[in-house]
């Protein structure tokens, strides 16, 4: 830490000015009080990005710590003698702790590993999930690795072809609506898959994410193989003192989340009823009672969401199990489909275990290499691969629509008298 | 002398000629009508000129005789004139009531010798009106079924809502023998098709002969087809063959080539299609969608397609609500209820697995839980 | 006509019970009336299909008239000596005049033709729309064309890769909503293109088809490469006092079409303004007045389907070409796709024909044996086939919604600098 | 020594130590909530027992002086423990009104040097939260664009969405800096990514020493690539050719190839798409669309990006219902209609051609007469 230099970067410096936190600043401070090149170098080459609009990294580097397949990316730049202390500049995942609850004195111990060994430039959090520490040179990962593990109790997170690290959303932790135990579910499942976690084994990236209800806020449905919602399968439970308050105009709709704009006094029928997609629920003005048919609820929520002092998701909950979620690369991007509608969830969750498994199995065994779960399934056909692959049954929740083409791949077991036909006959009966 | 003064190119006759009277001086110029009975629609123009017309079913099969009736019916009391609809009914024009009285008497009174109606009158409004079809066997060379006789076992059977309005919408149902689909089997509200369920025999021998091999390759759609060659009788024959877990029976093949037949009694059958529609109205033209993969070839009056059609037929009509067509009904209540509702068994083949099918996944967590869920707690591995 | 014989059907006699009318019973009455060995043997090869649940026609047959490439279907019995009358039973296509109007005088010398020169049997009408005469023998066909063009003024359809005989709705002939005249314009089309008709020069079968308004009645959207469908530009006419006829019950809705159930009273509210798929009504109970937002209308007709009487197209009329629908042989059904939204339809519809013209050159030259319009618009894409083969402007109205991935093909002509980079400089600005 | 007393696979720290007291008690028992403010969310639980959750924006890209003030914030009031959000927020726990007025008067106070706020607080209800968003030119080798600073420009120009209610609903902003789209990008109601628009360029000199020839082949999804053989200094080397006019700019074949560069300063820029929604509220998960398809790349500001994201936000922000998010209010009103209003031009790019593009085209005549139709008198042939 001795002479440090600033380069000129009067382009990332306009990012310094307007409200949201500049990284700018932040970067600047740090490196200054920290008299760390690399904060100066690391603005130095985007400067550069920013001038000629054209990344400065080179392409890909692999590195990472023994015995592990992924939690690092290599990086390096491809300005070396401009800005050496950035010359390489690998970021390490870390996994963090079931919905990123922390306490103060496990994030002191890593700021100081990462001053101490990296750039001191970090992601709260990665896209996946991840502790993200950006920036650091391949002599230290093995160290990083050591104080991870010994001093913080902290281990890598996944990269590369293997599963990567779980996610979920706060779940039971403070939210009055989880129907699952995210956390819990999420700890297990990634302690039960260290292996597969940290040494790539899979034909591309494996995804795991939990919501606790179908509000899905942690983006399961949209970005994870593997996607679990919680749900429940009785009645909403109403509370119809709260609905009535609501009414009244008590309560404020959707917990006060529209309070800065004159949406008008709530009104039950525009804003729940006539919304609710199903059109299963009915107000009686002159009882002001609030009925809904459960059988035709959906589960989306909404109407809890408005008046979460009234309404509560039912008592047998569970969850619904969708898979293949992906961004576009390859093929284009999927939503998760529906693959098992209800299923229980208790601990240590051997049904969801036995799934991923069999899953993997197949996957590991059929997938072609860069091809996603959901692509797998696209190419094989969603119906052979809840049929033959996971031995399930084909429901109607399984699609929004049955197929309209009529171009179904009969099996020759389910045809009379098989395929073999006899020409001979054939003409017999039918002279040409 | 047939080739002797060539007219050639001429082109239909001009419609003008055809129309009646009435229709000609109010050409363009209706204003509105009214269904006073099944069958009957009352024209008013802006002239306040007047024309009733009177709808009747025709098996669409039928000989000059049955067509010279008509002739006749038209004579007696349309002068003449007469037309047909885009679904294969017949129409008669009247102007005043009484002609139009003694005209549905009459129309009720022809029967045929095995006491069927020759002229039923009906399919209006909201009523299944007559089922659109195609050749079968009685014309074709492709048919995994026949047409005119499923048809007419059907409409036996349902004939009650042929002549009344009491469906919630009008219910547009169609027939094709084969996956070629000559009508608009894929768009109705329900629909027979049918399927062949054996890949085609390939028949060496002949194949060369009477198949451009290299047309036959390129027309199967999921590349199926591959080239080979075989020894017949001790001669070397030019054939293909084809990748049987590759296909899907959709019978092309055979269409470009006559040594590649794919008929089969034992295999082929019914599909029943259901939700499609055509008009524009509240919600769009949709396709329809395969509920029943295969039913077995029952002549001469498929039993168990009736039946389901009319299960069908009558769920819907029973809990749907009023304008909403088959296809608005499943969407509204969700296929899942449609399935548990009608009683028809969910089965793999209704998943698409075709060029599309990633759109018809469900990817959501918005379902019912109909009886087809079950509560999961354990997975074997 | 001397011996007839008679087979033994007793599978198709079944057919002649029940209230439908029998085919059977009208040919067995008419092949005993006329003495037609035709019409006994076409009944026993039935019954035989019937048996055995095949057809027992042989494939295809090419025959035809004399400088005509289509409307006659050729088919041969695989029973030749069993049914020797129906040993040949070729089809013959005549093109309809426009929505299927006729008079007993022409229709009876059709009858009279048939009698004398096929079985008797014919389609009244086949699915595109033709007069389907059923059944003759080879060495008829020229008479039969003969006696068609000079004594009924009348000429073959189409068949083959060749332009289908055109169809349309009733239109305005009785229709109160027709926005086009239907029947000129299939008139005006099918003379225009006899010779398109007549003679296969297409990749595969082209089909054109009418409908007068958005119901549809001819499914133009469903089977049609080529579909026009009527419609209006500015408001539609509301009748004020018909409508209140409609809410106080004097007037039937949708024009009596639902009269065997009781629905209970109409009710304007649930059954016009909450159906309305674009909510742009509105009905003022205190003014009795209905209001309609017309820039929001989609045009469905449902509004104007319930309340005949009351509500009427604009007349600012003309018509939506949607193109390329098919069933699903091969790639799978299509419905038409919007190509252009409005156009004006005045006689001789030259625009309509030049942009017949130019789709048919673009196809002939582009399109693949046995590819429909629809399936070359996939195969090239949509935008391609709008802008770059027709020259139109890329619309809203063309897609239900834009594209959702971002795989977009550039043209090198709309990227600065083009695509020819120097490998050379990059590595300059970018050491590997 | 690092390699001494090896510990793997432990896995992350257990939750439950990092739970506020709280939390811990009220586990599983929350009973329901209330935003009492922007950014301050009211948690009751069934026992009585409240806790207020105080959501501050952050630039997720931040030092650890950053998390160590965070740190401190949190021992302060919160008894050291402290949240991160799915959305890169922070959370910080109070359980009484008087701690909670004076953490928010605490983190209002924290700027940094060139006045940006360093703990805004926002993020719930019907606002903008934060935007998800991924590394660009800080630490990405494939990037189109930049990620935080297109991030930090466009919030400070929303900001005020941030910190307030006053949107019909949740609007979901997200940034991925190529098509990669490492986020939910393809789910946002509205979002920015990068895209380049240039075919790869081949690097022959180098490219079978750094590059699995078949994997990069592989690679394409279009199979715009095949093998090829080029003289480089007299030398015969096995390189790879680009089929440029079928190659869509993916960048899949530079992920498995460093010898086939991508960026390009000149081609590269911006794509918004909207209307994507994860939640299943009202309607289900579903897909943004792209309405802007290249937007020239900007640093420092991005001014065309920021301009059009705030007007597509304004323009949903007055016309849309409440409770409707981005793609509800389009899919109500009509694309035609959105288009419109939000002045967008819609040209030939926003048609979609790739694998499921037929389920976008409009096979209905169900659209509204927006500005864009030209009524068409005459066409030339
Ligand atoms: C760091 C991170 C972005 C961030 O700033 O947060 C990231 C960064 C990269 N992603 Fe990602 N992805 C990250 C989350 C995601 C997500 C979001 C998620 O996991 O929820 C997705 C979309 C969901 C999905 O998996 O489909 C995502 C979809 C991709 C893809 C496209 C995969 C696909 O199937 O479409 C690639 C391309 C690839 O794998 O070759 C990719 C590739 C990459 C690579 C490794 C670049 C490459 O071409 O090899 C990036 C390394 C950047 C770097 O230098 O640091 N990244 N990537 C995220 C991981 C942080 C963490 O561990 O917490
Ligand atoms: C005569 C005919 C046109 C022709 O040129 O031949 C015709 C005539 C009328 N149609 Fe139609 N439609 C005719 C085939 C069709 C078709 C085509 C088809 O079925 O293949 C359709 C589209 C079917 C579909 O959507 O799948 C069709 C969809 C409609 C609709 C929309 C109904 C709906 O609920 O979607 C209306 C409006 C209505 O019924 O209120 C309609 C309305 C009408 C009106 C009321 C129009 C009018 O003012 O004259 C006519 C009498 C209706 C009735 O029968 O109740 N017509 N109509 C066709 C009679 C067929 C038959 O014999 O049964
Ligand atoms: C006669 C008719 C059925 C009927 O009973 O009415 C018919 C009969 C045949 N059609 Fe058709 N099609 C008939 C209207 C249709 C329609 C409906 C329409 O035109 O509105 C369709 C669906 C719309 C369309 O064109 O897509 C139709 C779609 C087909 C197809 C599939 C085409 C496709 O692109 O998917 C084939 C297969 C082929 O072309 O090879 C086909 C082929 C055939 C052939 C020629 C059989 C073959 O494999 O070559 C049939 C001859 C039967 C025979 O022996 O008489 N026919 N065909 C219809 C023509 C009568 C007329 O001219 O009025
Ligand atoms: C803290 C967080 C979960 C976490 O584990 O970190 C969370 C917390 C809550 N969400 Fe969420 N959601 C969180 C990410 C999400 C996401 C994921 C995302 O944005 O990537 C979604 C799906 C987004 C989407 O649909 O595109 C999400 C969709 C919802 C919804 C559905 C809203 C809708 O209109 O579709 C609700 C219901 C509501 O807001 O009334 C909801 C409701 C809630 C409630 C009210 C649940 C509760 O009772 O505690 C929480 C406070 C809401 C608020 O902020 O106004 N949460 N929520 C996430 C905060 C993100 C942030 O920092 O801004
Ligand atoms: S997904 Fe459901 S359970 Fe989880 S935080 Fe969001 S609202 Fe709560
Ligand atoms: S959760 Fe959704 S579907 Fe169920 S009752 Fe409430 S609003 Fe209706
Ligand atoms: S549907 Fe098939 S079998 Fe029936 S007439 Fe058409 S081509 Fe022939
Ligand atoms: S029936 Fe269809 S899928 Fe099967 S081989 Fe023939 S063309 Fe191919
Ligand atoms: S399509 Fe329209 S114009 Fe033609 S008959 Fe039907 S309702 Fe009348
Ligand atoms: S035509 Fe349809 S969209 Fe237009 S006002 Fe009437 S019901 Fe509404
Ligand atoms: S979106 Fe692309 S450029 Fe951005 S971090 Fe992900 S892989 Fe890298
Ligand atoms: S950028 Fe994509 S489409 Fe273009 S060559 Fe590379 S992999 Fe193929």
């Amino acid at each position: 830490m001795g002479e440090v230099k600033k380069h000129d970067t009067p382009l990332m410096d306009e990012l310094k000015s307007g409200p949201w936190p500049s990284f700018v600043d932040d970067i600047y401070s740090y490196a200054e009080k920290h008299k760390k090149q690399a904060g100066f170098d690391i603005m130095g080459q985007m400067e550069l990005s920013y001038k000629n609009k054209e990344t400065h990294w080179k392409h890909g580097g692999i590195v990472g710590v023994f015995g592990y397949g992924g939690g690092v990316i290599g990086r390096y730049s491809d300005q070396q003698e401009k800005f050496p202390a950035i010359w390489a500049f690998h970021t390490v995942r870390v996994n963090q702790p079931a919905a990123k609850w922390y306490h103060s004195s496990a994030l002191r111990k890593l700021c100081d590993l990462w001053d101490h060994r990296g750039s001191g430039i970090m992601n709260l959090h990665g896209s996946t999930g991840d502790i993200i520490l950006l920036g650091t040179v391949t002599e230290q990962l093995e160290y990083i690795f050591y104080d991870l593990t010994h001093q913080l109790n902290m281990d890598l997170g996944g990269s590369g072809s293997n599963l990567r690290t779980p996610e979920c959303c706060m779940g039971m932790s403070r939210c009055e609506w989880s129907c699952i135990d995210t956390q819990d579910m999420i700890h297990e499942f990634t302690n039960q898959f260290q292996d597969e976690l940290h040494r790539p084994a899979f034909p591309y990236k494996f995804k795991i994410k939990i919501s606790g209800c179908p509000n899905d806020c942690v983006a399961a449905i949209a970005r994870s193989d593997f996607s679990i919602i919680g749900t429940w399968r009785d009645d909403i439970r109403i509370d119809q003192e709260a609905v009535r308050a609501y009414v009244g105009g008590e309560l404020k709709p959707n917990a006060g989340a529209h309070s800065d704009r004159d949406w008008g006094p709530f009104d039950i029928k525009k804003e729940v009823i006539d919304l609710c997609p199903t059109k299963c629920m009915h107000w009686d003005e002159g009882q002001k009672k609030l009925y809904i048919n459960n059988a035709e609820c959906n589960r989306c929520m909404h109407c809890i969401n408005v008046m979460p002092e009234a309404l509560r998701p039912g008592l047998d909950t569970g969850a619904t199990i969708l898979m293949g979620a992906k961004a576009p690369i390859l093929e284009g991007a999927q939503l998760s489909t529906v693959i098992i509608p209800f299923i229980k969830t208790e601990p240590p969750y051997d049904n969801i275990k036995n799934l991923i498994y069999k899953v993997w199995d197949y996957w590991m065994e059929n997938g072609k290499n860069r091809e996603r779960l959901g692509e797998t399934i696209q190419r094989i056909g969603l119906n052979r691969f809840i049929v033959d692959v996971l031995g399930l049954k084909p429901l109607p929740q399984h699609v929004r629509e049955p197929r309209s083409n009529p171009y179904i791949f009969w099996k020759e077991e389910e045809v009379e008298g098989g395929w073999t036909r006899d020409v001979a006959e054939f003409r017999k009966r039918h002279p040409a | 002398k047939p080739m002797e003064n060539r007219i050639t190119d001429i082109g239909p006759p001009h419609y003008w000629q055809f129309l009646p009277p009435v229709i000609q001086r109010n050409y363009g110029k209706w204003k509105s009508h009214e269904i006073i009975q099944p069958g009957v629609i009352k024209y008013k123009a802006e002239s306040g000129e007047v024309v009733y017309a009177v709808r009747c079913g025709t098996p669409r099969l039928e000989t000059t005789d049955y067509v010279r009736e008509i002739c006749e019916i038209a004579d007696k009391y349309c002068d003449g004139y007469v037309r047909w609809t885009t679904r294969n009914n017949v129409e008669f024009h009247v102007t005043d009531e009484e002609k139009l009285r003694a005209l549905l008497e009459d129309l009720k009174s022809r029967k045929h010798p095995g006491g069927s109606y020759k002229y039923p009158v009906g399919g209006t409004g909201a009523s299944v009106t007559n089922i659109v079809h195609t050749q079968g066997w009685i014309h074709c060379h492709t048919p995994a079924i026949d047409a005119s006789g499923v048809v007419k076992a059907i409409m036996d059977e349902i004939f009650d809502y042929f002549g009344s309005h009491k469906l919630p919408a009008q219910v547009r149902m169609a027939l094709a023998c084969c996956l070629n689909m000559c009508g608009a089997v894929h768009c109705s509200d329900i629909a027979v098709v049918g399927i062949h369920r054996k890949p085609p025999l390939v028949e060496d021998e002949r194949l060369e002969k009477v198949c451009e091999i290299p047309l036959v390759i390129a027309s199967c759609p999921l590349g199926a087809i591959k080239p080979a060659t075989a020894e017949v009788g001790g001669e070397k024959k030019k054939t293909v063959r084809v990748n049987v877990d590759r296909c899907m029976f959709c019978g092309n093949c055979y269409t470009m080539c006559p040594a590649m037949p794919i008929s089969d009694g034992q295999g082929d059958g019914i599909a029943i299609v259901v939700g499609g529609k055509v008009s524009n109205r509240i919600s769009p033209p949709k396709f329809s969608k395969v509920v029943i993969p295969y039913i077995p070839n029952e002549p001469p009056r498929w039993p168990t397609t009736v039946k389901w059609i009319k299960k069908i037929l009558e769920t819907y009509s029973k809990h749907a609500n009023k304008y909403e067509r088959v296809g608005d009904w499943i969407e509204r209540i969700g296929w899942e209820r449609f399935f548990e509702l009608t009683e028809i068994p969910f089965t793999w083949h209704l998943i698409d697995d075709y060029r599309l099918a990633y759109d018809t996944y469900r990817t959501s967590v918005h379902f019912k839980f109909t009886s087809h869920v079950e509560t999961v707690t354990e997975i074997e591995y």
